[in-house]
């Protein structure tokens, strides 16, 4: 055995992905937006198994909170505030240092992400907003990548995994988005769930990189690890013709300027004024229950809502903009913004 | 009788995972209106439905003792 | 809050553990059997989710062939050949210095585990073998300790939650081994397949630990990732109100000596015999169809089969009777004798 | 007829994952010794055999349509 391959021998001896898949998975380079629950053990996972390349993107960095969750992180990272995307590289190199690691410290956007997918074989999503799972999804269509999407809040979570031209994609599942405010800031998250959702990614990724397509779920998943529930469900019926992503004229809207989210300090104010896209819908009186209910102090009149969370100021109006108080920073301003609204 | 599975949110919204209710004969879009109309559970302006294990569009005419999950798209990561 | 209880808000966010599931939590000793795939991530859950103590009990070291799905380790582990247990206790102090991390490289043999079971709240099963599942199945059920069974291999694995007094336990369910000689050693692991198991017993342990019990699974899981398949049968008729290990008159069998599986040097050679426990089938002819299919070289006669594996030369009896040449390590002769019967 | 859901060893030794057979009025002991007899499964001692997702002794007796799994314990961890 090629001693370079000796160490997957346990992965070659499982006879769908054999010397041969392990080979095609050694070829192969995969993108991972998000670096945090999902995104650090999916890049683990990965990079144990030995792809050739690993592309990770973060704008965040390490915070003490995220240790219950999110794995090849330590104290001294959180400690340090380490960049997410360099703190995972780094661990990662010294669990396989054959794997190419590229650490991106950004937001995830449709200009970044379109100038680095060229030798892009698969779509991880370890995200924790819609907006970029929809511009993931839009790459994925356009470029026809597969994407496995994941995601998860307290017990509950999802995947599936999307191979454009055959499964419908995420803009046919989820046509307009349910911002309820479940978001693991306000109802928490337990890591199993995490690893739940990341078995079934990391499995229909190796089943795409080892080239047995053949074996990948055409189901949703969903599940919930206190309930004991687990449900696999048939996804075929939403696929649509017409879909502006994935339809026979698509338009991929989220990698049009314009149609993304808004972000831009308030000129000469400590504030972040966030415009959201435009297919989300706004039930505020939800999001107002699901922030008291999580202890978070929250005010405001008939024609806005102010809350208060880690000493930042959001006021949230009826139709969905939002000013974040006490920041310039943009990528700050969205954290807060998406931890409130999901 | 029809079991309806909640998830997430709507168990919270509901303070149960499963509820029965007779929807039969009713479209999805339907059964949207009515729990939207008659239970705690809010907008469901969003989240998927499905009907015996298959995720269905709002035309889809639930049939005598279908079994229904709500199934809302978290964002966590 | 507690600056110390901090770093878990998010899993106190999770409201069926809240503030006082994570100080409970906070109490608690866990017994995790075994270090490698399923150990090392159940260890680093726990470690994440704030236990008081971990004691990790394993008799091998790190070897590059683990890395593929065995968390926690480094290359530079497999390097250095570190025991697991040890390697594991480093990784975890830097994840989390709060909790306090016992390792212990030794077998898990009876004497050990009832001198060490004082205040252990939960047994973990880490292990890779039966005859030590069985061990702790009866360590459960005599010091009333729950117990989280969990075992994989290739893209299959099962889960299962024995609560003394409660559930049935392992001996009522598996009243024979079926040794069918697949082992990850043989037809390969999927490190996906090992998050599976762990996300199952990783959610388990937190019900336990934080109190919840009522919220503790009562079916079997049983599931393949690559076949996307997820099964959840109901156990009970499987209670046993004779059985020696948790019915009406216990015994405890493997927690007598002289049940236990025999390992001995043979005199002034350098082979260790092994004779299994009683309660084993010994299919020998699957046996052997596993090995050539691993690609092992295999002989024998009629009376006898040998197998060659990593130099060591293994032969085996109908009886189930082994002796492994090449070695006077008793560990080293068990490690190949599991790797190859299971 | 029966449908009976193989894993891991025994779907190596079948060359499927589903087999169908008609087995109602059978006991699960008799299962046993059929599949034994009848196909390369070899032998079963130590597999556990749920129907209907759930477990059942020797002696449960096998309806009509009932679903059958059979779960054989690994070892691997």
């Amino acid at each position: 055995m090629d001693s370079q391959l000796e160490r997957y021998s346990r992965q070659m001896l499982f006879k769908p992905i054999g010397p041969e898949g392990q080979i095609e998975i050694g070829k192969k380079h995969a993108l991972i937006v998000g670096v945090g629950a999902l995104g650090t053990h999916t890049s683990e996972l990965l990079a144990r198994a030995g792809v050739r390349k690993l592309t990770l993107i973060d704008r965040d960095y390490v915070d003490r909170s995220n240790l219950q969750r999110q794995h090849l992180f330590t104290e001294r990272d959180a400690a340090e505030q380490w960049p997410k995307a360099e703190a995972a590289k780094e661990r990662l190199k010294n669990i396989n240092s054959q794997v190419e690691v590229e650490a991106i410290v950004a937001q995830a956007d449709a200009a970044l992400l379109e100038d680095i997918i060229a030798d892009v074989d698969l779509l991880v999503d370890g995200t924790d907003n819609f907006e970029t799972r929809f511009l993931m999804n839009d790459l994925s269509q356009k470029y026809k990548i597969p994407y496995v999407f994941g995601s998860c809040v307290g017990s509950f979570g999802m995947a599936f995994t999307i191979i454009p031209g055959v499964t419908p994609c995420l803009q046919c599942l989820i046509k307009r988005l349910p911002l309820q405010g479940q978001t693991c800031d306000t109802v928490g998250i337990i890591a199993p769930a995490v690893q739940m959702v990341t078995a079934h990614q990391g499995a229909e990724a190796l089943k795409i990189l080892s080239g047995n397509m053949e074996a990948v779920r055409k189901t949703y998943v969903s599940f919930d690890l206190w309930e004991n529930e687990y449900l696999s469900l048939k996804a075929d019926a939403l696929k649509e013709s017409n879909c502006l992503s994935c339809g026979e004229t698509p338009e991929y809207p989220f990698l049009q300027s314009g149609q993304e989210m808004k972000v831009a300090v308030l000129c000469g104010r400590d504030t972040v004024q966030i415009r959201p896209a435009d297919n989300q819908s706004f039930p505020l009186e939800k999001l107002v229950d699901q922030w008291r209910s999580a202890g978070l102090a929250v005010g405001g009149n008939p024609f806005l809502i102010s809350v208060t969370k880690d000493g930042a100021k959001a006021v949230f109006f009826k139709d969905g903009r939002a000013l974040i108080h006490g920041t310039k920073d943009l990528n700050e301003a969205r954290k807060i913004y998406h931890s409130l609204v999901g | 009788m029809n079991k309806i599975m909640l998830f997430a949110q709507l168990k919270e919204d509901m303070g149960k995972s499963l509820m029965e209710v007779e929807v039969s004969g009713k479209t999805v879009g339907e059964l949207r209106v009515f729990l939207e109309e008659e239970t705690p559970l809010g907008s469901l302006d969003g989240i998927m439905i499905a009907v015996n294990e298959e995720f269905v569009k709002d035309d889809w005419v639930i049939g005598e003792k279908d079994e229904i999950a709500l199934i809302p798209p978290v964002s966590g990561g």
